[in-house]
């Protein structure tokens, strides 16, 4: 199932104040889009609105022409700032209950997979709260990608990541892309941006190619 | 003696109700002067901009 | 079927976590058999109480329990942006305060059945009449309690002023619920006291209307 | 101010002293209460205002759910905090009359359980508004909150006079049959009061509304600047009075 992530005439107000004015967007299947703009600039906020997390004041977000509704969600995978996870749970069970959540069969054994995927078969039992910033961003990883989704929305995925990791992380995404997975990544290193297929930028509300 | 005293307090009551109205009247015209300097000090702000540009 | 199994998989998240040092239970449990405690020595050690009064403090307690519980409660799905996960799932958003609320329901009757167990010991009050009766009222009233709390605790999350608001929007908002919940008791404490039929019609329209609201009004809360 | 808010005030004035004339001298006293019961028209009409300004509030929050414009969460907010003002001098005004008829400051008739509960219940409101981020999510949330305080109110009304009907009846409610120059003395009350409440409402809410143009100037600002710094690309940051600064709660 291929399909485009649409956001169509976009506004967003926060505090009155438009963040996001009249934004056209379309993510096409494997393509790797880049959007990099200053602090507070509304990057935060297009992303989340495209993750479905927050609600456009005016416009649609459209995942193949239709509304992104609940049954949509199940295409995107999210990895924002925050890893989206629950402290007292260990990783093994995090991933449990997103998998359940997901309503994918066999969610033990599907865990356990990506618990080695990600390399951190050792520490699954432990609970998340004593995970370092670099494990958690590896478990977050593995909870956005366990229920293979077509597009995969990324927020300052590297950021506090040491070297080899962050090898790892960019070799996953690339073989995301090479798969046919849409790739959106939110950074505000040039260098990062550089590499993907698409630059985009965002200047007073409005999201331009750069 | 009973007159008297059933006077105070209906002038406490009266007091109260009037003494309210203004106090909420007070604090609109005082926020209402801030809101008001403050719009002033931007508008000139914007023309400076505008004649700078 | 499937949004039951989505339904328990959340329900099941938040009691796990309780067991994993969540310390609901227990700081529920200890915080409530110290007001039963405060409370007997404000009463001088009353060797007998009249049974409006024994209904009166026990719901006293729970309603003080709950509304500080539910504020911990919530502070868990902010920590790691935990709550944005199943936001992201593809589940009727809805779902998410049902679960959260069963949740709470239970970990507030686990800790109410010791509480009143303690009351009725610590403050010598003669052991349930109509012991059914008061099972049920136990249930129901916590039920409804814990889904207005978890309600008020949703609109209050974005508050800066979370812990304090959570009671003081709950105790206003459901003194209703609070005088049919002691009047039931009271008459399940003493059957001779007619309770009336009305105070079980206000518990009811309490679940009602906790259990119909979110549907409509839960996803416009959290998703600005 | 425009020669409208004078003549207003100007009338709302004139109102206010006409009520005062009749409440004290223009209407007899009563029977049993004396003169005490020209405390009615002022007691009686806050808490009619209060009522009223809680069930407009709650009125425009559901329209602005629906419609979602900003003035509607405007005119809610302003008039729930016109709202507490009365509300609170309704107690305060309850109470004094109570004082000298029964001889206690404070009794558990359901009407005045009822209006404290109140107060609590919009007490919170305005807690709950002043300390959430964001205009939208706040005006949303405080919307909601709102709307159900409003559908409280009968039920917490009803239970607090059925709770009571168990009690000894403290108050009995046989008593004042009005005479017409009493009625007409509490209608006018009420007519006095409610301009006085239509008055503070447009001020209060013509003053939200400036807030949002004070936002709006600093968006324009905010993009003169920019096309000026797009034409010249370096420095943004040569009008430090000019940074954007976010709006924090109503106040």
């Amino acid at each position: 199932m291929k399909g485009v992530l649409a956001l169509t005439g976009v506004y967003k107000e926060y505090n009155l104040r438009p963040v996001l004015e009249d934004v056209h967007l379309r993510l096409e299947p494997g393509q790797r889009v880049a959007l990099s703009a200053p602090n507070g600039s509304g990057k935060s906020t297009l992303i989340q609105i495209l993750a479905g997390l927050s609600r456009p004041t005016r416009g649609a977000v459209t995942w193949s022409g239709r509304p992104l509704d609940a049954a949509a969600r199940r295409c995107l995978g999210v990895l924002l700032q925050q890893p989206m996870l629950y402290g007292d749970l260990t990783g093994r069970e995090n991933l449990v209950f997103f998998a359940r959540l997901y309503r994918l069969a066999e969610a033990r054994q599907l865990a356990d997979r990506w618990l080695a995927e990600v390399g951190l078969d050792d520490s699954a039992q432990v609970r998340v709260r004593e995970y370092s910033k670099g494990m958690k961003q590896r478990l977050a990883l593995a909870r956005c990608l366990l229920h293979g989704p077509r597009v995969l929305l990324l927020d300052e995925p590297f950021d506090g990541l040491d070297t080899a990791s962050r090898a790892y992380f960019e070799g996953r995404f690339d073989a995301f892309a090479k798969a046919g997975g849409t790739l959106f990544l939110v950074t505000h290193h040039p260098e990062e941006a550089r590499q993907m297929d698409r630059q985009l930028t965002i200047r007073f509300g409005r999201v331009r190619e750069s | 003696m009973r007159v008297l005293q059933q006077m105070g307090f209906l002038w406490a009551v009266t007091a109260v109700v009037w003494l309210a109205t203004l106090a909420f009247i007070v604090r609109l015209v005082q926020s209402q002067h801030r809101l008001h300097r403050e719009l002033e000090q931007l508008e000139r702000a914007l023309q400076d901009v505008r004649r700078s540009e | 079927m499937n949004s039951v199994q989505v339904f328990w998989t959340l329900v099941w998240k938040d009691l796990r976590a309780e067991m994993r040092g969540g310390r609901f239970v227990v700081s529920c449990l200890s915080f409530g058999v110290l007001m039963v405690l405060i409370v007997g020595m404000a009463l001088n050690a009353a060797p007998h109480l009249p049974a409006s009064w024994a209904s009166g403090l026990l719901w006293m307690v729970l309603f003080f329990t709950t509304a500080l519980a539910m504020t911990r409660h919530d502070a868990k799905e902010q920590e790691f942006g935990g709550w944005m996960g199943p936001w992201l799932a593809p589940i009727d958003r809805s779902l998410v305060f049902y679960a959260r609320w069963c949740a709470a329901w239970f970990m507030v009757l686990v800790a109410s059945v010791g509480l009143i167990a303690l009351f009725f010991i610590i403050l010598n009050v003669p052991f349930p009449v109509a012991f059914g009766t008061f099972v049920a009222v136990v249930a129901a009233g916590t039920l409804a309690l814990s889904g207005a709390g978890t309600l008020l605790a949703t609109l209050a999350g974005q508050s800066s002023l979370r812990e304090v608001l959570v009671p003081i929007l709950l105790f206003p908002i459901s003194i209703p619920l609070f005088l049919a919940l002691i009047r039931l008791t009271w008459h399940a404490l003493d059957p001779a006291v007619i309770a009336g039929a009305a105070w079980v019609e206000i518990v009811g329209a309490y679940l009602v209307v906790v259990g119909v609201l979110p549907w409509l009004l839960y996803e416009l809360i959290l998703e600005v | 101010m425009t020669k409208r808010w004078i003549a207003g005030i100007g009338v709302v004035g004139i109102l206010g002293w006409l009520c005062q004339y009749f409440a004290f001298i223009g209407s007899p006293p009563e029977k049993s209460m004396g003169n005490l019961i020209r405390i009615l028209y002022f007691h009686a009409s806050s808490a009619w205002i209060a009522f009223l300004s809680f069930g407009v509030a709650a009125f425009f929050a559901l329209c602005y759910l629906i419609r979602r414009r900003p003035i509607l969460d405007q005119i809610s907010s302003s008039s729930a905090e016109i709202g507490v003002m009365y509300t609170t001098v309704t107690l305060i005004t309850g109470s004094l009359w109570a004082k000298p008829i029964w001889n206690a400051w404070w009794t558990w008739d359901p009407r005045l359980t009822t209006t404290l509960i109140l107060w609590f219940l919009y007490v919170g409101y305005l807690l709950l508004r002043g300390s959430i981020e964001g205009l939208e999510r706040r005006a949303v949330v405080s919307g909601v909150y709102a709307i159900i305080a409003v559908a409280d109110v009968p039920v917490i009304h009803f239970a607090v006079e059925w709770w009571n009907s168990i009690h000894p009846q403290v108050i009995d409610e046989t008593g004042i049959n009005m005479p017409g120059s009493m009625l007409f003395a509490l209608m006018f009350a009420f007519v006095a009061f409610f301009a006085i409440y239509v008055l503070l409402l447009a001020v209060r809410t013509r003053q939200e509304a400036q807030r949002q143009r004070l936002y709006r100037l600093r968006r324009e600002i905010q993009e003169v600047r920019g096309r000026a710094a797009d034409k010249l690309q370096p420095d943004i940051s040569a009008h430090p009075q000019l940074q954007m600064s976010v709006p924090k709660g109503s106040k």
